[in-house]
């Protein structure tokens, strides 16, 4: 027992004589949604790390859901008794993180969602949303992909698929309505025989193209959420020996750009992470300086198609 | 002491499982009072039988009495609430719950929302305790207590209700004689109350000295039911198998040749000190000595399971480091475990993948392990040994006790060892089949091979071995050979007397 | 017999040695590495860790005395997210229109009902056919998942009552409800462990099955009572947490059976059954959340929290292990 | 009479219980959808259990010592993220069998652990489980892995290859099945592996060496898992660090459904094949008929009780247990 509480001296002694505090500085806390799961989220970590050290007047506190909505929760309410000045938060699950929110609204911290905005509810509760606009993104697949079915002759025929993000999160259910409210528009004679989620997951993706591949002798198109699913899809059907079938996806990856140069892939949707993390950065920046923010900060994310693709770098991620 | 009315009555009991009838209109009483010995082969029907008394079977026809009562007993607890009380032979204890909850399990006292009473648990097993001598109380942990005790707890049990008869099954099995005694004050104490006693041993000894009566069961049917004073061993063993045994001493009747196996100054921890002995090719020396003395330990070292921490070990003349089984192996020795279920056989494969297990890396075909040459082998010493078996397919729990033994032994001899070991090789195994083995030891020895027998009962090793070692707490008190040997002597040399 | 007794006692107060070795590493460490100003055991910071672990920490309460019983159950994952579904659907069910803010007691007991069902399901199956929990349990994880996707395919069941997230936030003497809630959780259940007769009989089951059979201890009801329980628990665990969040993914809670047996083993239960305790428990899980807490604190990322928890686990057993062998008297088998 | 009527047919059902459920989804799937039975499908069918049933056949071996390993989901995601990320690096030749070595690596480890150490298995591979997971991340950085040129490497052989006509995925499990059936049901070291997992004591009393034994099996599993791996990358020639995140206990549930008892000392290589046959033929058929996949996990939760059911109700002679 007196053990203990001589331990327990020794450490509050520690405390107090820890390094002087610096006042000066905007302490910034994040939690991502789940880093390691696909090099766009570990890009963006990088990034966010790097234009958080380039700036000194920031100290950045990064944290890491591991795509499980409990931990991140836990992680806000970490922040908030770390007493951060702004929490940049990319949800797990654009629902269940607004009551956390809205703590941390309470708690007088301005919240800053990135990537991928919550739902409608916690409007109330954060200061900004700095993204991409996926509804905008999902529009632009389905212009890429009706445009392309136009210069095969095929717009009045054609059949696709679309295999959506993970179910509930608000970027896949953004692009999916985007590309199935754009599709009739300008194609109106396309049709979308079946969606299936394939959870931003390359391997999970395959399996269902594999699955679309038998159940339908005719697909002509595939939109993927994004080209890590895209170019899952695209294996199966390598692998099926079905050649012809235009992959239209979002987000494009190194391994989605390296297929459309090798013409295999048609187009996608160029959003760069390094953008995503700094433009979320120096929101929250902006905000704890006090200037006016947009309350929909996107950044542009424009087409990328095999005819174009010259302007665009390889992607890093 | 009144004997007139059946504290137990059993009549006309079946019992039939697919293809076999267990119990074959059993009828048998046993008097309020009386200390009654239920005797029989394995596989006569008396597990059985005791399953139908403790409400583990139910009976397919006849009918229990209880005090003359009719009874139906649909579980274990049922039967103890209606006053059949049942001891078993595997201690079954729940070792991190303390000797209260432990005597009373199953029905500990309760008080409102299904709280225990603990007061009240430990009062009345303190008082249990208090009429067995015991030095524990009731909130010693079980698991901290030595076999013998943990016998207690398990005997404390049959206190708890008001037994009309109480089944002891094999209880001595790992008693102490100091502790058998106190048992045997329990059941005299039992009895001057009126309670009917069943009582289940191989042991005639034990037969002789406590019991009033004795019934023998065999192939499932009601044999006899005959005063003890009035019978004999040879007379039981009879009724048992049918036919006459010889349980006399074997005299040494061979040459015998070089020394096999030569140990000295060998210790191993607690368990053994300083034990020094040797074997010569064509000679049984007998280990005896209480459970607990070491011997099973000597024999462990022996074979590679357990690292001595002083002494030497000579093989042939030749110092040898024993490390492992495998070495064990190599050199020549053999080791038939204490428990053959666990430590002897894989129960749940055939009788000859069991046989050929420790020279499976030598029955191979190319890289394959060649199916001929196995099937031969068993084959060979399922005749040589007379292991009834309807073909090596047969899986080796289904076996008989006797036949099991048979196929561990049947492992290691066609190794052809120099060194066998045998250790406790008739327990649990009916009469029939332990001569057998008897014999088969004595075969074994003038064939030349050392052969060391421990065993806990002594008309076995006076039976087989040529010299008897006698242990008591990890020492050698005294080696005897056939000149010296009384069963007095041997009696006091494992309770630790040296004599002169 | 005194030196099997400090051994017993060592082993169980492990955990507690090792939380405080957590504490003072991250107090001392987080001077260097944190970027807060806040210290590692702040009052604030240890309440909200408390809270933080209520999810999991309710759960492992039952997983102990499922595990001391000689059983384990995989569905607790699963079970929780089905629980977490019931409760926020039935929020807004429309036969419960007319009460008001009542249906939140009515939707709690709906999702506290789905526990013990899907519990007992899993008990009865156990008791009835024979077959091993671990085998119906890894069954039903999978089964029960099957079914929370069958309600609301691979979306998300949600549904935000602020009055519900009101209660979920609110505190009571400076504690958050999820710790009470876990508090008195461990607290009852401690009792049913120590002082009733089925929760000795769990423990005697546990230890010695054939012996509680012969003794007329009825097994299967017993342990279907622990695996309704335990259904509770995980049932409970979700209204705690999907109180506060008001919405659940179909994916939600797995791999919380991995997490809450952990904790379980690191607090000292065995996993043959018949030993451990509920405050073992309770070490277990605030050990656990110590470390992801303080490694976030510290800012270690993700793969340093898995690989540390992975190799603590292992560790832990090794320990133990080395604590209960009889040194070279044992038998080398 | 009844008694053995029923008896009989329990043991008819238990014994080739399996095979009936195989044969009865088939009819049922093949009803269902007319594309079901086409040799197409069924190739695919395969192909797509190749990666499941390589580790399964490793488990079964596991499982039969009296073992569990519910780390080889992260640890094929370790293979196959470390072979991508050396092939560009090493180049294939080099970045294959170094994979292999690293993944043997870890398979020893727990062999060790559990093995040598005796320690339980369940927490090890449970403990371990999270550790790979980690060391992968700390290994990728969290990123994925893609080979840069796709098109230049003979590497993709292994997952998308054909050898007269039969996908090489295919014949790798048909190998490693052939091989490992042999290894169990044929050599003296497959007796060791079932009389270690039937009765460790024993075992050991008859000279068996338990824990070379027992790290030898999770040798192979790791062999298995690192195979696994290899036709993983080479199909999608790029991967996520969570690519086997789940699988240890679909590959469980496949070695479960093949009759392989928990307790060790039972099972075999073809019936680890069949279960994961069924489990791959009832995934295929659902998404046939049009149902979600998630219907697949209420059909498995069924047949894994009612296979393990009726197999110990065999045993036992009763199909209700009495406790």
């Amino acid at each position: 027992m007196s053990t203990k509480t001589l331990l327990a001296t020794a450490v509050t002694a520690t405390v107090l004589m820890g390094p002087a505090l610096a006042m000066a500085e905007m302490r910034i806390g994040i939690t991502q949604n789940n880093v390691g799961v696909d090099s766009y989220q570990t890009t963006y970590e990088s990034a966010f790390i790097a234009a958080a050290e380039a700036n000194d007047e920031v100290r950045a506190v990064v944290l890491d859901a591991g795509g499980d909505v409990a931990r991140q929760i836990a992680q806000v309410d970490s922040l908030i008794q770390q007493e951060v000045d702004a929490i940049i938060i990319w949800p797990t699950n654009g629902e269940a993180v607004i009551p956390a929110v809205r703590r941390a609204h309470n708690a007088g911290i301005p919240v800053v969602v990135t990537n991928s905005n919550i739902a409608e509810q916690g409007f109330d509760f954060i200061r900004s949303f700095s993204g991409p606009d996926n509804v905008t993104q999902g529009s632009r697949s389905a212009e890429i992909m009706c445009d392309k079915f136009k210069d095969m002759g095929i717009e009045n025929e054609a059949k696709v698929v679309q295999i959506s993000g993970q179910p509930g999160y608000t970027t896949a259910i953004e692009r999916a309505a985007g590309f199935e409210d754009r599709l009739p528009e300008v194609c109106p004679n396309v049709e979308l025989m079946e969606t299936q989620p394939g959870d931003w997951n390359r391997e999970r993706s395959q399996q269902v193209m594999e699955a679309f591949l038998t159940k339908y002798d005719d697909i002509d198109g595939v939109y993927s959420g994004d080209d890590n699913m895209g170019v899952g899809a695209l294996n199966a059907a390598r692998a099926a020996d079905r050649d012809g079938i235009i992959f239209v996806g979002a987000t494009n990856f190194s391994v989605g750009y390296d297929a459309m140069a090798e013409g295999e892939y048609w187009g996608s949707i160029y959003q760069s992470p390094v953008d995503d993390a700094e433009a979320a950065l120096q929101t929250a920046i902006d905000i704890l300086e006090g200037k006016e923010v947009p309350f929909l900060n996107y950044f542009d994310t424009p087409k990328i198609t095999q005819d174009n693709m010259d302007e665009f770098t390889r992607p890093v991620f | 002491m009144t004997q007139s009315t059946p504290a137990l009555r059993l009549e006309g009991i079946v019992k039939e499982f697919p293809g076999v009838k267990a119990l074959d209109n059993v009828s048998l009483s046993v008097m309020a009072g009386e200390v009654h010995a239920l005797m029989g082969e394995n596989g006569a029907g008396k597990s059985t039988l005791m399953k139908v008394l403790g409400g583990i079977y139910q009976p397919d026809a006849g009918t229990i009495y209880v005090a003359e009562t009719p009874v139906v007993m649909s579980n274990p607890l049922d039967a103890k609430n209606k006053g059949i009380v049942f001891i078993h032979q595997e201690l079954s204890l729940a070792e991190e719950l303390s000797v209260a909850e432990n005597v009373y399990l199953g029905e500990l006292p309760r008080k409102s929302v299904g709280r225990v009473d603990w007061k009240t648990l430990y009062e009345k097993t303190d008082e249990i305790l208090r009429r067995l001598k015991v030095s524990f109380n009731a909130r010693t942990r079980v698991g901290d207590l030595s076999i013998a005790n943990q016998q207690m707890v398990e005997i404390a049990r049959a206190l708890t209700v008001d037994a009309k008869a109480v089944i002891f099954d094999e209880p001595t099995a790992s008693l102490t004689d100091a502790e058998k005694l106190v048992l045997f004050e329990v059941i005299d104490d039992l009895k001057s109350q009126g309670v009917g006693i069943v009582y289940i041993s191989h042991r005639m000894e034990e037969i002789f000295k406590i019991t009033d009566r004795v019934s023998v069961l065999r192939d499932g049917q009601y044999q006899d039911s005959v005063l003890t004073a009035d019978t004999s061993e040879e007379a039981i063993t009879r009724m048992m198998i049918g036919r006459n045994l010889d349980l006399s001493r074997a005299p040494v009747s061979h040459e015998l040749g070089e020394v096999a196996i030569e140990v000295k100054d060998l210790s191993c921890g607690a368990s053994f000190q300083n034990v020094s002995f040797k074997v010569r090719c064509g000679e049984v020396l007998g280990f005896y000595g209480l459970v607990g003395a070491g011997r099973t330990e000597i024999a462990e070292t022996l074979f590679g399971l357990r690292q001595p921490s002083s002494g030497t070990i000579l093989l042939d003349g030749k110092e040898t480091v024993i490390s492992s089984p495998a070495i064990a192996i190599r050199e020549g020795i053999s080791l038939v475990p204490e428990d053959r279920k666990t430590q002897g056989l894989v129960l749940g494969m055939n009788c000859r993948d069991n046989m050929t297990l420790p020279q499976i890396d030598d029955m191979k075909a190319g890289p394959f392990v060649s199916d001929g040459a196995e099937v031969a082998l068993f084959d060979l010493y399922r005749d040589r040994l007379d292991i009834r078996t309807p073909g090596w397919r047969q899986t080796v729990g289904n076996l008989s006790g006797g036949n099991q033994q048979k196929i561990v032994i049947g492992k290691w001899l066609s190794m052809h060892p120099k060194v066998l070991i045998v250790d406790e090789p008739t327990r649990g195994i009916d009469v029939g089949s332990k001569s057998e083995i008897h014999k088969l030891i004595r075969e074994l020895a003038a064939s030349g091979y050392a052969v060391i027998v421990i065993s806990s009962e002594m008309p076995e090793v006076l039976h087989v071995a040529d010299r008897i070692v006698a242990m008591y707490s990890g020492e050698i008190i005294k080696t005897f050979t056939s000149d010296d040997v009384t069963e007095d002597n041997l009696i006091q040399a494992i309770s630790g007397i040296k004599p002169k | 017999m005194n030196s099997e007794f400090i051994k017993r006692n060592l082993s169980t107060s492990a955990i507690w040695l090792f939380i405080v070795v957590e504490l003072i590493f991250f107090s001392v460490a987080g001077q260097y590495l944190s970027l807060t100003d806040v210290a590692f055991m702040d009052g604030g910071n240890m309440l909200l860790l408390l809270k933080q672990s209520a999810p999991i920490g309710i759960i492992a309460v039952g997983m102990t005395i499922v595990m001391v019983n000689g059983n384990i159950d995989l569905s607790v994952g699963a079970i929780f997210a089905m629980a977490g579904i019931i409760l926020l659907d039935s929020l807004s069910w429309s036969i419960f229109s007319g009460i008001g803010d009542w249906v939140i007691v009515v939707s709690v007991l709906l999702a506290l009902t789905t526990g013990v069902l899907l519990g007992a399901l899993n008990g009865l199956i156990v008791w009835k056919t024979g077959v091993d929990a671990f085998i119906v349990t890894l069954g039903s994880m999978l089964g029960y998942r099957g079914l929370v996707f069958m309600f609301n395919g691979e979306n998300p069941t949600s549904n935000l009552n602020w009055t519900l997230v009101d209660l979920a936030e609110a505190r009571f003497l400076g504690v958050h409800t999820a710790t009470w809630v876990f508090g008195l959780t461990v607290l009852i259940v401690w009792l049913i462990t120590r002082y009733t007769v089925h929760g000795r009989n769990a423990y005697a089951i546990g230890d010695n099955r054939n012996a509680a059979v012969n003794a007329g201890i009825r097994v299967g009801p017993h342990m279907l009572i622990n695996f309704a329980l335990i259904g509770f628990l995980a049932a409970l665990s979700a209204v705690v947490f999907y109180a506060g969040s008001g919405s659940v993914n179909p994916n939600d809670g797995m791999l919380y059976e991995l997490w809450v047996i952990t904790a379980v083993v690191l607090g000292g239960t065995k996993l043959a059954g018949g030993s451990g305790s509920i405050i073992g428990t309770l070490g277990g899980v605030i050990a656990i959340q110590l470390l992801r807490t303080g490694l976030g604190y510290i800012g270690a990322d993700t793969s340093t929290v898995n690989l540390v928890l992975g190799l603590i686990l292992i560790v832990v057993l090794f320990i133990d292990r080395q604590l209960n062998v009889k040194g070279a008297q044992e038998l080398k088998v | 009479m009844a008694n053995l009527a029923r008896k009989r047919i329990l043991t008819v059902m238990g014994n080739q219980g399996i095979l009936i459920a195989f044969v009865v989804f088939m009819v049922i799937f093949a009803l269902a959808s007319p594309k079901f039975l086409s040799l197409d499908n069924l190739q695919s069918v395969v192909r797509s259990s190749a990666i499941l049933g390589v580790m399964a056949l490793g488990v079964t071996f596991v499982v039969i010592s009296g073992n569990l390993d519910l780390s080889v989901g992260s640890m094929m995601s370790f293979s196959t993220i470390v072979v991508l990320d050396l092939h560009d690096k090493l180049g294939p030749s080099l970045a294959i069998p170094t994979m292999y070595l690293m993944t043997l690596g870890l398979g020893g480890t727990i062999g060790f652990l559990v093995g040598y150490l005796r320690l339980n298995s369940l927490i090890v591979t449970l403990g371990m489980l999270s550790a790979i997971h980690g060391l992968t991340l700390t290994y990728s950085g969290g990123k994925n892995m893609d080979i840069d040129d796709k098109a230049g490497t003979w590497f993709s052989f292994f997952g998308q290859g054909e050898i007269l006509g039969l996908p090489v995925p295919i014949i790798l499990f048909v190998a490693l099945a052939a091989f490992l059936g042999v290894l169990l049901a044929k050599t003296p070291f497959g007796r060791k592996v079932y009389a270690v997992g039937g009765n460790s004591t024993a075992a050991s009393f008859s000279g068996i060496p338990r824990a070379r034994t027992v790290f030898t099996c999770y040798l192979i599993s790791a062999f298995c898992v690192a195979t696994a791996g290899l036709i993983q990358a080479s199909r999608s020639m790029g991967s996520q660090n969570t690519v086997g995140q789940g699988l240890e206990l679909e590959v469980l549930a496949a070695v479960i459904l093949g009759g392989a008892s928990l307790l060790g000392g039972s099972g075999t290589v073809l019936k680890t094949v069949i279960g994961v046959l069924i489990l791959g033929f009832i995934q295929n058929g659902l998404l046939l008929i049009g149902w979600p996949f998630y219907i697949q996990y209420v059909i498995t939760w069924i047949i894994i009780i009612l296979a393990v059911w009726l197999d110990i109700s065999v045993k036992r002679g009763k199909f209700w247990a009495t406790i």
